[in-house]
């Protein structure tokens, strides 16, 4: 491409760079050159974006871009890897996405981290975390993508372990990059099916094989999709192995809100998006993808009703809201999953720094139970998390609203099995208005619960994105579902969008609304009216509040079936049983051999003259029998004499 | 030899790599042991070993068949046993690696060993003698002879510096090792009389000829797998490494296991016995993907971290021997770059517990909690020396692990190669559970009443070399895949044809021969 | 006329005699006297064939014979008495020890 | 003539052999063995060998005969005392000898064209002895002076009063 120049490469090397000052040299270096470094970098990136994206409008430039003569990064018999970058519609959004919330966020941190001891190595691991996120955006083949994909899991072990002296973060921490390697595994072998079948990683030539071969459906297409869907549902917290992004709030708050809200999480569902043409073609990969979805959404949203941390919250919030993005690309609009993607980034990055505005302001608090009554206390922090908690609720005109509906109107159309998907995302829309109003009247309104907290506004190093968050929050839906999908068409293809049967799709939105507005009035009745109403409920439906409240016990299930076995198995069966008993017994066997030959032969030495006569004698008298044996079997039995002479 | 040009230094490269350690070995030998004196002359032999082994990449003509820099003399005439040495792409860098790691071994252990320092490293100068030996031998009993030797001042040193019970690890070490290679004597002698040479290449010719009794080839190839798998150590044949891991000085534990065997098993047993090792194959790729799984399973439950080491290298090097009995070309490169990778690993890893055991002199993982607090840049190194283990991609565990697992899914079978993938996540879990054990969570008592000063000169200059190497390893793999894949190209065995693949049943899609015309 | 099997005969039953003794004893001397039992049914085995050739060496060589028998009865004699004097007893099951 | 002879000294000899088996005290064993000595010496001649029966008479019997009762006089050990395994050692000893015997025997009878030997046969005389002994055999003959040389000296040493002493005095 010898058109303008991109520095594609740069953007990722950008934050590396920012990585490697603040790595070796932060701890000596004055704490505003720091952050000057650290912010420098998503804001360089974000800059070559931008020009990008101006040079692609301004039509200077077409998509998709592929980086043509990229170094070679593997290249053994037929399996050949470089550092490929590619440039298109759906890597440009994610790139805005992730440098311009990434940005924001590290603003906002720099205020929020302002005294802890570990600042340095707070923001190298930050940015170190941007340039695994844009490797992972930008790569052109999977294995690039890999390195990303695994990258940011470091990235994500490394900042949830920030307070490492404390056990629970340094649990989170492990917990998470080992269910994250769970996923990799199902990725990895995704990848090998791709290479037996495809001989090459590159999605470009992947796509066009496909292309070439309208009769492949199902199949291998169908073994590809699912593995991939598995290093997905790792990366993206779904259904099997959501567990370690609830630990994850072990982290800063900021970190929480960069990587386990907007961009990290993401990832799985910006990696099918890419490899949209091999789901194409598995509807049955398609289907699994919609129903875990789906599930996911519900389960998760059923879980954050009784949360009483709010970073809990909004964590299961998110893992819902990840459901709705992975049942749009199940049925197929990957547009819309995209899209919902985008406007969950901005409302929930606000959402969460919000909540860090919150925990900042009381001194660290996280129990909504002590909170209470601090909207007078914490003004712009409450008005940006009110524009946030309308968003997410899918209050008409602001984003959520557009993007959840598109989504909930694609699944409407694909069929019966598309409609009960769709009931279940209403309801779920229903369970995630009503857990966000709970969590704005306990934090913001009624008394305040405990006196002891004296809260105080934050400076505006962290007020400033919040307010920006907002706006964005507010207008990032207005784009509407078809300007977006014509904008991702080249990148994820366009979907026939059959009729809905009639009904008109204004009517669609109706519900969702009505479906927020229940919601946020059962909130009202419970946590405004009637604060002391929840009490009773849990009292009645006990039984359901504990299984809730314990969350289905699916860490303690986990534990007991999969951990507590594996280790018993390997200390018992494997270490004491094959280790010593086995191996270590054939060396003990063959030891023992030597010293009981050694002892029986010791039994002749005895000293006694005797019975060394006897053996003298024994051996004397063998001797003349055996030479007599000789001497008779040989010439018969007639000895003559001539033959000694 | 190809009538190269060749600058006059190349005839007898190899012959001074043998020598220069031998000769340092002798030198401290006879000066008197006094202070660092011979931990001076050590550093200095090594370090002018590693430049002289530098020069053999500088010169290597990457693709051209045979050996290079090849000396034959007559040594003995009855038997016929001469010297001759020569390296190609698969030795070359395995002996620029062991150049590497002897000034690795000298500086980790330059304040650790403070008594009888003399003898300590004249053996172990001895010890680099005979493995460059072992990697340079192109004659069958020039090699064996190199092959006892390196096992004679490893056994000493573990008997004389062994921690706890030094001596039992230092004969369980021996024996194990020494046993099997009797069979090896035997079998190379038999090669011997049927032959009349231990020349390699005229070997690997007679015996491809097939001019050898089918049935006897048979068991002379199993005797040189059965010492190989000893040495690298394979599945149920490890048993001597939990104990010399936990005994071995740091500057011998980073050498003491697999690079030896893997080298061996690749020049004198596949490349040897090409028609045995294909029907002895399927047996070791199941014992490799047991053994992966076991070591993994096992390394979780350590209480020790030397013995959870040991485990995890028994995991890793049984990836890469199945990698070399995937008989894939893919999977035999990457089998020679893990091995590489591994040695770099192996000796960061053995430099930082080093540090540790020679901190808190204790290697009871109970004991630990918290050191990141006292030892941060010790935790920097640890934390990227483990993560490479683990294989994260741009670090250098990765190239190789993909190589070997990739080419075993395609190339050999789909459901072991999903089964040594599941090594990803215990690999992972294992190790970062030490990290966590070791360096995270609150100061345990031993952390906080032991002082302990973070690394020291000697350790930081050998550290930071290794993690950046990791670094480029892992990064740019092509400044050392085409030698490899080059030597590898040229063994007799070709790659497995497409139909001994065993596909899962979807995957039997028609469309699946046209992709191999494609390809 | 007298075969010379009967002498042989003869020397074999002095022989076994001499290997029972030696066996069967537990006086050291006893033993001893027991070897030279054993010899002497030698000597006659020997006399008896060089008889039987007429080759005067086998007498010669039963000179020999008597020779080691005499060197080996004065050293031999010579220990007992040392082990006698350190252990005052000759019970062969007594003396086990290397040392006196 | 000559058959009678041969009976009463190999019956004497057998007679000997016996009752130096049988004997408790040593010096009755001994006394028996020299009567063993010269009846053989008689044997000898019987053969033809008239001057190793003198030295049988004069060397053997005589000498070595005389040493073992000077030893059992000088001793005076008395019985032996009965010890433990001497049961095993009769039960298993008397049949494994007599196997043996058993099998000698066979071998010597078996054999064909073994001689016979008369009294009228011719008396090697000792000049012809001798000669044997010293032409052909000398290197021998001196080999065992030097050996009976050597058992003098050890007899020496090691009858010597201090050696005894000294290690039952330690």
């Amino acid at each position: 491409m010898n058109g303008p120049l991109l520095f594609l490469p740069l953007i990722p090397l950008l934050p590396f760079a920012g990585f490697l000052l603040n790595g070796l040299f932060g701890s000596r270096l004055p704490k505003a050159l720091v952050t000057l470094i650290a912010l420098l970098a998503p804001l360089g990136s974000l800059a070559i974006v931008a020009h990008d994206a101006y040079l692609f409008w301004s039509g200077a430039i077409t998509f998709p871009v592929i980086e043509q003569g990229a170094p070679t990064w593997i290249s053994v018999g037929t399996l050949h890897v470089d550092f490929g970058f590619v440039l298109d519609q759906l890597s440009l959004t994610m790139l805005l996405i992730i440098t311009g919330v990434g940005f924001l966020i590290h603003i906002y941190s720099a205020g929020y981290m302002a005294h802890e001891k570990g600042y340095w190595r707070y923001f190298a691991y930050l940015n170190l975390f941007l340039f695994f996120m844009i490797v992972l955006v930008l790569a052109g083949n999977a294995l690039l993508m890999f390195v990303g994909w695994e990258g940011v899991g470091l990235a994500s072990y490394l900042l949830i372990g920030f307070w490492f002296q404390k056990t629970s973060a340094a649990d989170a921490g492990k917990k998470a990059f080992v269910v994250n390697r769970i996923g990799d595994f199902g990725f990895l072998i995704g990848m090998f099916l791709l290479l037996a079948n495809f001989g090459t990683l590159t999605f470009s030539e992947i796509a066009t094989k496909i292309g070439e071969n309208p009769g492949w459906t199902g199949g291998v297409l169908t073994c590809i999709a699912i593995c991939l869907f598995v290093g997905a549902a790792g990366k993206s917290a779904q259904i099997p192995l959501y567990v370690w992004l609830p630990d994850a709030m072990e982290g800063p708050t900021p970190v929480s809100a960069l990587i386990h809200a907007a961009t990290m999480v993401t990832a799985g569902v910006y990696m099918i998006a890419r490899s949209h043409a091999i789901f194409d073609r598995s509807p049955v990969a398609l289907s699994v993808v919609a129903i875990i979805g789906a599930a996911t959404a519900l389960f998760a949203a059923t879980m954050g009703l009784v949360q009483t941390d709010i970073k809990r919250v909004l964590a299961y919030s998110t893992i819902s809201q990840l459901g709705y993005m992975f049942l749009g690309c199940g049925v197929m609009a990957y547009s819309a999953g995209v899209f919902h993607l985008m406007t969950h980034a901005f409302f929930k990055a606000l959402l969460f720094l919000a909540a860090g505005s919150v925990i900042h302001g009381i001194g660290g608090e996280q129990d909504l139970r002590k909170m209470g009554g601090l909207r007078k206390k914490l003004p712009v922090t409450f008005w940006t998390m009110t524009a946030g908690v309308f968003a997410i609720a899918g209050a008409p005109f602001l984003s959520a609203f557009y993007s959840k509906d598109a989504i909930l109107y694609a699944a409407f159309q694909q069929g019966t099995f598309g409609r009960v998907l769709w009931a279940v995302g209403l309801f779920t829309a229903l369970l995630t208005s009503f857990y966000m109003f709970r969590l704005w009247y306990l934090a913001f309104f009624g008394k305040q619960r405990a006196p002891e907290l004296h809260p105080h506004e934050s400076p505006w190093s962290m007020l400033g994105p919040l307010v920006i968050l907002a706006l964005l929050s507010i207008g990032g839906g207005w784009i509407g579902i078809e300007k977006f999908s014509e904008w991702l068409a080249p990148a994820v293809g366009t979907h026939a969008v059959e009729a809905a049967g009639g009904i008109p799709e204004w009517a669609f939105s109706v519900i969702a609304v009505s479906m927020g507005l229940i919601g946020w009035l059962v909130a009202h009745v419970l946590y405004f009216a009637k604060p002391d109403q929840p009490a009773k409920l849990a009292g009645s439906f006990s039984v359901p509040y504990k299984v809730l409240v314990n969350k289905y016990w699916v860490d303690e299930i986990y534990n007991a079936l999969i951990v507590k076995p594996l280790l018993m198995i390997s200390r018992f069966l494997l270490e004491w049983v094959v280790e010593f008993a086995i191996i270590g017994g054939v060396v003990w066997l063959l030891a023992g051999i030597a010293l009981l030959t050694g002892a029986i032969l010791q039994k002749w030495q005895s000293g006694n003259l005797r019975s060394y006569a006897a053996w003298l004698a024994a051996g004397a008298a063998a001797l003349l029998l055996f030479a007599g044996a000789v001497l008779l079997a040989a010439n018969g039995v007639d000895i003559k004499w001539a033959g000694w002479k | 030899m190809g009538g190269v040009e060749m600058n006059a230094i190349d005839s007898y490269i190899l012959t001074l790599i043998l020598l220069v350690p031998l000769a340092g070995a002798l030198l401290i030998a006879l000066l008197p042991d006094r202070g660092k004196l011979s931990a001076w002359i050590a550093l200095l032999t090594v370090l002018a070993s590693f430049g002289l082994t530098l020069h053999l990449p500088a010169h290597f003509l990457a693709g051209q068949p045979g050996f290079q820099f090849e000396v034959t003399q007559p040594w003995i005439s009855n038997p016929a046993i001469n010297y001759h040495v020569g390296i190609d792409g698969l030795s070359l860098w395995l002996v620029v690696l062991t150049g590497l790691l002897a000034p690795v071994g000298v500086l980790a252990s330059w304040n650790v060993i403070q008594t009888r320092s003399k003898v300590f490293y004249a053996l172990f100068l001895v010890q680099q003698t005979a493995m460059f030996g072992v990697f340079v031998a192109l004659d069958l009993m020039l090699y064996y002879g190199f092959w006892e030797l390196s096992l004679v001042p490893m056994a000493i040193l573990i008997a004389m510096y062994g921690r706890k019970e030094g001596p039992k690890a230092a004969t369980k070490f021996f024996l194990f090792t020494f046993i099997p290679s009797a069979p090896l004597l035997v079998a190379i002698l038999w090669l011997y009389a049927k032959t009349g040479t231990f020349n390699f290449t005229e070997l690997q010719s007679a015996i491809a000829g097939g001019a050898l009794p089918a049935g006897a080839l048979f068991w002379v190839a199993l005797a040189f797998l059965f010492a190989f798998a000893v040495k690298v150590p394979i599945f149920p044949l490890h048993g001597w490494l939990a104990d010399a891991f936990s005994e071995a000085p740091v500057a011998l534990a980073m050498v003491i296991a697999g690079k030896l065997g893997l080298y061996s098993m690749l020049r004198f047993h596949v490349a040897l016995f090409p028609e045995q090792v294909k029907c002895v194959a399927p047996v070791l790729i199941a014992l490799t993907v047991i053994g992966i799984l076991y070591g993994a399973c096992l390394a979780l439950v350590q209480r020790d971290f030397w013995r959870l080491i040991a485990f995890g290298t028994v995991g890793h090097f049984s990836l890469t021997t199945l990698g070399i009995y995937g008989l894939t070309l893919t999977g035999r490169t990457g089998a020679v770059y893990q091995t590489l990778n591994q040695g770099v690993m192996e000796g960061a890893l053995f430099v930082l517990l080093g540090v540790i055991y020679s901190r808190y002199e204790s290697s009871q993982i109970a004991a630990f909690g918290g050191v990141a607090a006292k030892l941060p840049r010790t935790a920097v190194f640890f934390v990227i020396t483990s993560l490479a283990m683990v294989g994260l991609p741009m670090l250098n565990g990765f190239v190789g692990e993909f190589l070997i697992l990739s080419s075993t899914f395609i190339g050999v079978s789909q459901g072991w190669a999903t089964a040594a993938t599941v090594s990803v996540i215990l690999g992972a879990a294992y190790t970062l559970w030490l990290v966590q054990r070791v360096f995270y969570g609150p100061e345990s008592a031993l952390a906080t009443e032991k002082p302990a000063a973070d690394l020291r000169w000697n350790e930081w200059i050998v550290l930071a070399p290794l993690a950046l190497l990791m670094l480029m390893m892992g990064l740019a793999p092509g400044l050392w895949l085409p030698t490899i894949e080059s030597s590898m190209k040229l063994a007799p065995i070709q790659q497995t044809s497409s139909s001994q693949r065993i596909l899962l049943p979807p995957l039997a899609v028609t469309f699946h021969d046209s992709k191999e015309a494609a390809r | 006329m007298i075969p010379l099997s009967w002498y042989l005969l003869l020397s074999a039953t002095l022989f076994c005699l001499g290997i029972v003794g030696f066996l069967v004893r537990r006086n050291l001397i006893t033993i001893f006297m027991s070897i030279e039992l054993m010899l002497n049914g030698v000597n006659l085995s020997f006399v008896t064939f060089a008889h039987q050739w007429h080759l005067v060496k086998g007498q010669i060589f039963v000179f020999f014979v008597m020779v080691v028998a005499a060197a080996e009865a004065a050293v031999g004699l010579a220990i007992i008495i040392a082990i006698f004097r350190a252990r005052a007893t000759l019970a062969v099951d007594r003396i086990d020890l290397m040392k006196l | 003539m000559h058959l009678i002879l041969f009976i009463v000294f190999a019956g004497l000899c057998l007679a000997g052999a016996l009752n130096l088996l049988l004997q408790k005290h040593p010096i009755n064993s001994a006394l028996s063995l020299v009567v063993v000595m010269t009846s053989l010496a008689v044997l000898y001649l019987l053969l033809g060998a008239e001057f190793l029966a003198a030295a049988q008479i004069i060397v053997y019997a005589g000498a070595i005969m005389v040493l073992f009762t000077f030893v059992i006089m000088l001793l005076n050990a008395g019985r032996e005392e009965r010890t433990l395994g001497s049961k095993a050692a009769v039960a298993l000893g008397f049949p494994a000898v007599a196997a043996i015997l058993a099998v000698i025997a066979t071998v010597i009878l078996k054999a064909q064209d073994l001689g016979s030997v008369s009294l009228s046969d011719g008396i090697t005389s000792t000049e012809e002895l001798s000669r044997v002994l010293f032409h052909e055999l000398l290197l021998p003959f001196e080999v065992t002076s030097v050996l009976i040389l050597i058992a003098i000296l050890g007899a020496v040493s090691l009858a010597r009063k201090g050696h005894g002493d000294q290690e039952a005095g330690k």
